[in-house]
């Protein structure tokens, strides 16, 4: 053992130089934020709560084409869908188990009508499981309540897609 | 056969409206070949091998001349309506090409255009030109290829003045 | 046989396969549209280009272009890449990419080509076409934008099913598919054409927008709906039958499925027997019970019944497991009157080939000549009716009917309406009888519907002699799956006092005309999947499985024993029927000897062997049938069906078909256009 | 009731009784809340240092979160494992909890601010933080599961271990104080050099305590990365909380010990007399409260040990250190004749 080793040993110097950092790191400035009072920057492109949108006119925009259901890894989303009164392709069920959600993004990607979202809200905690089986007036309540927001981050994200 | 085209349209047709030097272009085989500027046709003779040499045909040997009074894409276009209405839509290529080359070349007419929709509507020909049943396709093709070939810079030119009267 | 070089691979096909035919023995993919195995080949897609040497210098199509000696044809060269990426781009120009919201997506040729010689994005910037749909009846739906003009429709409706009811209208860019003028298919087949288009312009219309292509299960088994036991495929969601889509053998359907296989199955989810119903004694009425309850009334009853005095009955729908099970049940109480001809039919039961289709359907092709009895292919086996049809088509067979004048897609001698006209034959008189006589291979095809009658064994005797005499093949043409099973194991009595009976054990019995013979005091059990009239005249109802519910073998027609799959499971309490039965003998302490179906198949393979050979068609040895001597009526034979769309219990439940009847048979009297009906 | 008051009986043992009673609550009431507000100020310094912000949403500053955690851990339900002994598991937390009260019997706060000012300070208090070895042992082996059955086993050998050599550096400085007392080691006056020499024995007995009171980095009887909570896994609400509150009160405890062991318990520090005017209870409470700080801030700054590393450290380095050290220290104080009279 080299001599400066056992002397540095001896001196405690790494035990000292530790704490000294600890120490030091006790006066920077805090990374984290007082969080149900301040909230953090969300990028455009953030995957929180599911929303199903709608056309400015009101008209819903899922066509019911499964893309979303198909691609889903978690298995989480059921379509079941039949010819609506009009003849167009509408769904008669949409559900989302948001207990099996891994928040992926692929059922956005895959939308071809940008009807599924994944919007800002991340703030959906719910007291029982069961609030978390979203059904489609759920989702569209969702997609009627953050539209304002959902629109403008499809525009800010639209030049990279 | 064989006859030089100049003898051909100066001595035995009456010549070329206003004089030979106010020729501008010849179709020389019906309206499915490739045009022949007025460069080729001072000194080429009417048969199979030269005119294919020269990029066009003999087709049905119907000569079709066109003097500087001509619009000469619009000439091509009003050709192009022609094959498209009498494609009879049996396959692919000609129901949808015609068509499609008619209604691009309706813009070209008036410079509607961007420069590279002059190369879209070559390969376009290009994909129509050999895939179909019957010979009406190439007939569709050809006429705007010899346009292309021969007129690129007077497409060019219209579609910049197009662009200046839109600005 | 001419040699040629695919991609530098030699090989050497049968004159007149196209180089097309040629690339697929070899494993190259070659796209198309137009193309297709069954039907005449235009060659208008242009999408099966190949460059082939020597030639002119473009490439070729090499669906109708046949294989020639020393040819060189390069199936993956930059000038077929290049030519098909052209074709494939002038195809989506005026197709409205409306993939996700068109039920072809996910099993679309044009999808799937697309992907491998699209560009992947639109040069296109003039106005698309659009095109008007065409109505063409309750069962298909329309969005001709999406046509590609392949003409697979037109030719199929011509050639395969017979009613050339389309066709293409105007040109060029504007042309399009339409039906001749206004009308609606009335092809009993028109279901194929779905299958047939490679895009999404023809598509179902009673499962639109329900599934994809996915998301479903897939049960390769056999249909029920006629004697022919065509191969199908049940897609399945869950526990729910979403569609029927034909499978391929070569033998039986080709690919082809006729509209009540393909459409009926919504029937298999309505009006359905999902718990044990029993007739409570004081109201009189049916109420719900428990299988206990039930079991116990129908085993008090039968206990308490002279077994002389109790009956069993196996409708057309059943598998041969249960009626085996329940044969041995009977048997094993001393019970002998069992009857599966519920159709009233009589005939000779005791040589086998006296009462399956001997020649095979697909041996309806070697036939130069074709004599039909009392039948009505057309509505009793759309498919046979296909076959005659093709070798009609073929080479221009001659075709006698005896019985009613039918609409039959294809030109045939009308001789006669009743057993005169056969008797004649057999005797050798009439114009026809020179044309069996001069012919090859002649065959015979009775509809089951003519033994319906008190004289059926001497029609059978008589329809044997005429086939003894032209050395004819000798075909009956069921009309119910479950007919021959039942025949092969036994289930007849040939003098069954039916008014006599008390007890009736009615296993998917749902004749009405047999129903009205059974005696109104006596206690009858249904068992079944449907609430129609047999469990309307119920005291008992056991809910049992349809066929797409329950594994089980059934025989169709040539003879051919094929095995169905279990697609999905019976509703609510409804079991599988031998299940119920052997359920049954535990109450009446006649357990039968096997608890699982590989013990039940054992036993039926013990004593009927041939139930073991799965798809075989095994020839039936000929020998004396039926009474040719015995009295004969004089009346015509009656058209065993009269409504194609409703034919059992599935169909009468099933809205689709109810559409059907309709629209097809009220407004468009079926038989109306098209062939010639008599020459 | 006068003669009463007057009567022996109260004069000599009520009255003082009384009194006592009133010391013990009042040491009692301050301990508890020191160990309130000490959980709080662990998890803000341990926030400030990993850069975070600590409690920050009951009261202000987050200053009720203690009160908080105990009224959540009050109103919870004990929960007793089916398998478990239930008498020595639920004694367990209540003897390592009362341990850790009653040590504080002896420990001057002030001068004559003790209360039960016995010569065998010293020795009572080693003998008493020695006994919660016993409480944890207790709540390893009544759990009946393995987590809390190893850390038992690991907290017994290390207390053992650790107790050895902080045994031999209060030797050390007996010999420098000559007196069992508690105040009399704070007032018996040491030489500058005795300081300095002391102080390695300051350092092992800092590393001493912290294994002594199972705190980071030597905290393997609970080692929650491996085993999930150690000797205490099986404890929740009430019996949890003792064993909390008894596992903070040992860490006061014990910076109260070096406090009078080493930095002169209530007097003002480096002998300065002018800073004598503030109370001496004041200075005792900041060396504590700075001990604490040490606790704390090696909690933040050191992973934990390895359990064969725990034990090489314990026997293998500090036990013959302290032992030369007790000797060498003899020896100059012999040498310089600066034994205590």
């Amino acid at each position: 053992m080299a001599f400066d080793q056992v002397a540095r040993s001896f001196m405690l110097s790494e035990i000292v130089k530790g704490m000294a950092l600890t120490f030091k790191y006790m006066f920077k400035p805090r990374v984290t934020i007082n969080y149900p009072y301040e909230k953090g920057p969300l990028s455009p492109r953030f995957r929180g709560e599911h929303a199903l949108r709608r056309y400015p006119n009101g008209e819903e925009r899922c066509i019911a084409c499964k893309l979303c259901e198909a691609i889903c890894p978690a298995l989480a989303i059921t379509i079941e869908a039949e010819p609506r009164e009009d003849g167009s392709r509408r769904t008669t069920r949409y559900d989302i188990d948001m207990t099996k959600c891994i928040y992926c993004g692929l059922c956005q990607e895959a939308c071809p009508v940008d009807a599924i979202v994944e919007g800002p809200n991340f703030e959906f905690a719910t007291e029982t499981r069961e609030e978390l089986f979203y059904n489609k007036e759920r989702l569209l309540a969702n997609g009627d309540r953050w539209e304002a927001q959902l629109a403008a981050n499809l525009a800010k994200d639209a030049p990279y897609r | 056969m064989g006859i030089p085209l100049k003898e051909l349209l100066e001595r035995h047709c009456g010549g070329v409206r206003g004089g030979w030097d106010n020729l501008l272009a010849v179709i020389p085989g019906g309206s499915s070949t490739p045009l022949l500027t007025k460069e080729v046709c001072e000194n080429i003779t009417m048969d199979f091998d030269t005119l294919r040499a020269a990029g066009s045909g003999l087709g049905t040997a119907g000569v079709i001349v066109m003097d500087k009074s001509t619009d000469i894409i619009y000439a091509i276009a009003r050709l192009s309506q022609f094959y498209m209405h009498e494609s009879c839509g049996q396959c692919t290529p000609c129901r949808e090409g015609t068509g499609w080359l008619w209604r691009t070349m309706l813009r070209m007419v008036k410079g509607n255009a961007s420069v590279e929709e002059i190369d879209m509507l070559f390969e376009l020909t290009k994909e129509i030109e050999g895939h179909t049943i019957c010979a009406l396709g190439d007939a569709a093709a050809w006429p705007i290829q010899g346009l292309i070939k021969n007129f690129r810079p007077e497409m060019e030119r219209r579609i910049m003045e197009y662009r200046k009267m839109a600005a | 046989m001419p040699k040629l070089k695919i991609n530098n691979v030699e090989i050497e096909v049968e004159k007149g396969t196209s180089i097309l035919q040629a690339c697929e023995m070899l494993g190259h993919e070659v796209p198309r549209f137009c193309y297709h195995d069954r039907l005449s080949v235009p060659a208008n897609c242009r999408m099966c280009l190949v460059e082939v040497k020597p030639g002119p210098p473009k490439p070729q199509a090499s669906c109708a272009l046949a294989c020639a000696d020393n040819m060189e044809v390069f199936t993956d060269s930059p000038m077929v890449k290049k030519a098909r990426n052209g074709v494939m781009e002038m195809l989506l120009i005026n197709h409205p990419l409306d993939c996700p919201i068109c039920d072809q997506g996910g099993e679309c040729d044009l999808q799937d080509q697309a992907v491998g010689y699209g560009f992947d994005r639109s040069r296109y910037y003039e106005n698309k076409r659009a095109v008007k749909d065409k109505n063409l009846g309750p069962l298909i739906k329309t969005v001709m934008t999406r046509c590609i003009q392949c003409t697979r429709c037109i030719r199929f409706a011509e050639e395969i099913a017979g009613t050339p009811d389309l066709g293409m209208i105007h040109r060029g860019e504007d042309s399009e598919i339409s039906t001749f003028i206004e009308k609606t298919i009335t092809s009993e087949m028109s279901g194929n054409l779905i299958d047939v288009c490679p895009v999404g312009a023809l598509t179902s219309k009673p499962y639109a927008f329900q599934a994809r292509p996915w998301e479903l299960k897939k049960t390769e088994t056999i249909d029920v709906h006629d004697g022919l036991g065509c191969n199908i495929r049940v897609d399945s969601r869950g526990g729910e039958v979403m569609r029927i889509l034909p499978r391929l053998h070569e033998d039986i359907n080709e690919e082809w499925i006729d509209d009540r296989t393909r459409f009926a199955y919504d029937g298999l989810k309505r009006q359905r027997l999902d718990r044990p119903y029993v007739r409570d004694d004081k109201t009189g009425r049916l109420r719900p019970g428990t299988w206990e309850e039930a079991f116990l009334k129908v085993s008090e009853r039968i206990r308490a019944t002279n077994r002389g005095k109790v009956a069993a009955l196996a409708g057309d729908l059943c598998d041969a497991e249960s009626m085996v099970a329940l044969k041995d049940l009977m048997r094993s109480l001393g019970v002998d009157n069992l009857e599966c001809r519920v159709d009233g039919a009589r005939f000779d039961t005791s040589a086998r080939a006296g009462y399956i289709f001997n020649s095979g359907i697909s041996g309806i092709e070697q036939a130069d000549a074709i004599l039909l009895v009392g039948t009505d292919p057309r509505k009793e086996a759309a498919l046979v009716n296909a076959r005659i049809l093709k070798t009609w088509r073929g080479k221009r067979v001659k075709i006698g009917l005896i019985g009613e004048n039918a609409d039959l897609a294809y030109p045939y001698t009308h001789i006669g309406t009743g057993p005169a006209s056969l008797e004649d034959l057999a005797g050798g008189k009439g114009a026809f009888a020179d044309v069996l006589a001069n012919a090859k291979n002649p065959i015979l095809i009775v509809g089951a519907g003519a033994f319906r009658r008190e004289d059926g064994v001497a029609i059978q005797g008589l329809c044997r002699a005429v086939a003894e005499k032209y050395k004819a093949g000798y075909n009956v043409l069921h009309m119910a799956a479950s007919r021959v099973a039942a025949l092969d194991i036994g289930f007849v009595k040939d003098d069954l006092d039916l008014p006599a009976m008390q007890v009736v054990y009615l296993l998917g019995v749902d004749n009405p005309d047999i129903l009205d013979q059974i005696n109104p005091d006596a206690f009858v059990v249904y068992q079944g999947h449907h609430g129609d009239a047999g469990a309307m005249r119920a005291d008992v109802i056991l809910p049992g499985a349809a066929y797409t519910e329950k594994d089980g073998l059934y025989i169709n027609t040539e003879g051919r024993v094929q095995f169905a799959k279990q697609a999905v499971w019976p509703p609510g309490e409804a079991r599988e029927d031998w299940k119920i039965v052997r359920a049954l003998s535990a109450y009446l302490d006649r357990p039968l000897p096997y608890d699982d179906i590989i013990h039940l198949r054992g036993r039926m393979v013990r004593e009927w062997p041939h139930l073991a050979e799965l798809d075989a068609l095994i020839p039936a040895e000929w020998a004396a049938f039926g009474n040719p001597q015995a009295p004969i009526s004089k009346d015509a034979f009656v058209p065993a069906v009269s409504n194609f769309y409703m034919t059992n219990v599935i169909t009468r439940a099933s809205l689709t078909m109810a559409k059907c009847t309709d629209t097809l048979l009220k407004s468009a009297v079926m038989g109306e256009n098209g062939s010639v009906a008599a020459e | 009731m006068t003669e009463f008051f007057a009567s022996p009986l109260w004069t000599d043992y009520g009255w003082p009784g009384l009194i006592m009673v009133g010391q013990i609550a009042a040491m009692m009431g301050v301990v508890i809340f020191a160990v309130a507000y000490l959980t709080y100020a662990e998890r803000k310094v341990l926030g400030a240092m990993q850069r975070r912000q600590g409690p920050m949403t009951v009261g202000p500053f987050g200053l009720l979160q203690p009160i908080a955690d105990g009224v959540k851990l009050l109103s919870k339900e004990t929960i007793v494992p089916s398998q478990a002994n239930k008498p020595v598991f639920l004694l367990a937390p209540i003897m390592l909890f009362t341990l850790a009260l009653v040590a504080w019997a002896v420990i001057p706060v002030n001068a004559k601010w003790v209360i039960a000012d016995i010569n065998v300070g010293v020795l009572y208090l080693f003998a008493i933080s020695s006994m919660g070895v016993y409480g944890i042992i207790m709540a390893g082996w009544a759990s009946n599961s393995k987590y809390a059955f190893l850390g038992g086993l690991r907290s017994a050998s290390q207390m053992v271990s650790y107790e050895v050599s902080m045994g031999l550096v209060i030797v050390t400085i007996l010999l420098c104080v000559g007196s069992l007392n508690l105040s009399d080691i704070v007032t018996v006056p040491r030489p500058v050099w005795v300081q300095i020499m002391l102080l390695p024995m300051f350092v092992v007995f800092l590393v001493s305590i912290l294994a002594e009171t199972n705190r980071a980095p030597f905290d393997l009887p609970e080692g929650e990365s491996e085993l999930s909570g150690g000797f205490m896994v099986e404890y929740s609400a009430m019996t949890f909380a003792l064993f909390f509150l008894g596992e903070y009160a040992n860490m006061i405890l014990m910076s109260a010990m070096a406090t009078v062991l080493f930095l002169g318990g209530w007097l003002p520090p480096f002998g300065i007399d002018a800073l004598a005017v503030v109370p001496g209870v004041v200075w005792f409470s900041l060396k504590v409260c700075a001990m604490l700080f040490f606790f704390i801030w090696a909690r933040a700054t050191f992973p934990r040990y390895r359990y064969d590393q725990l034990m090489r450290l314990g026997w293998k380095v500090f036990l013959p250190f302290s032992l030369i050290w007790v000797v060498l220290m003899a020896g100059l104080l012999m040498t310089f004749d600066a034994l205590p009279k």
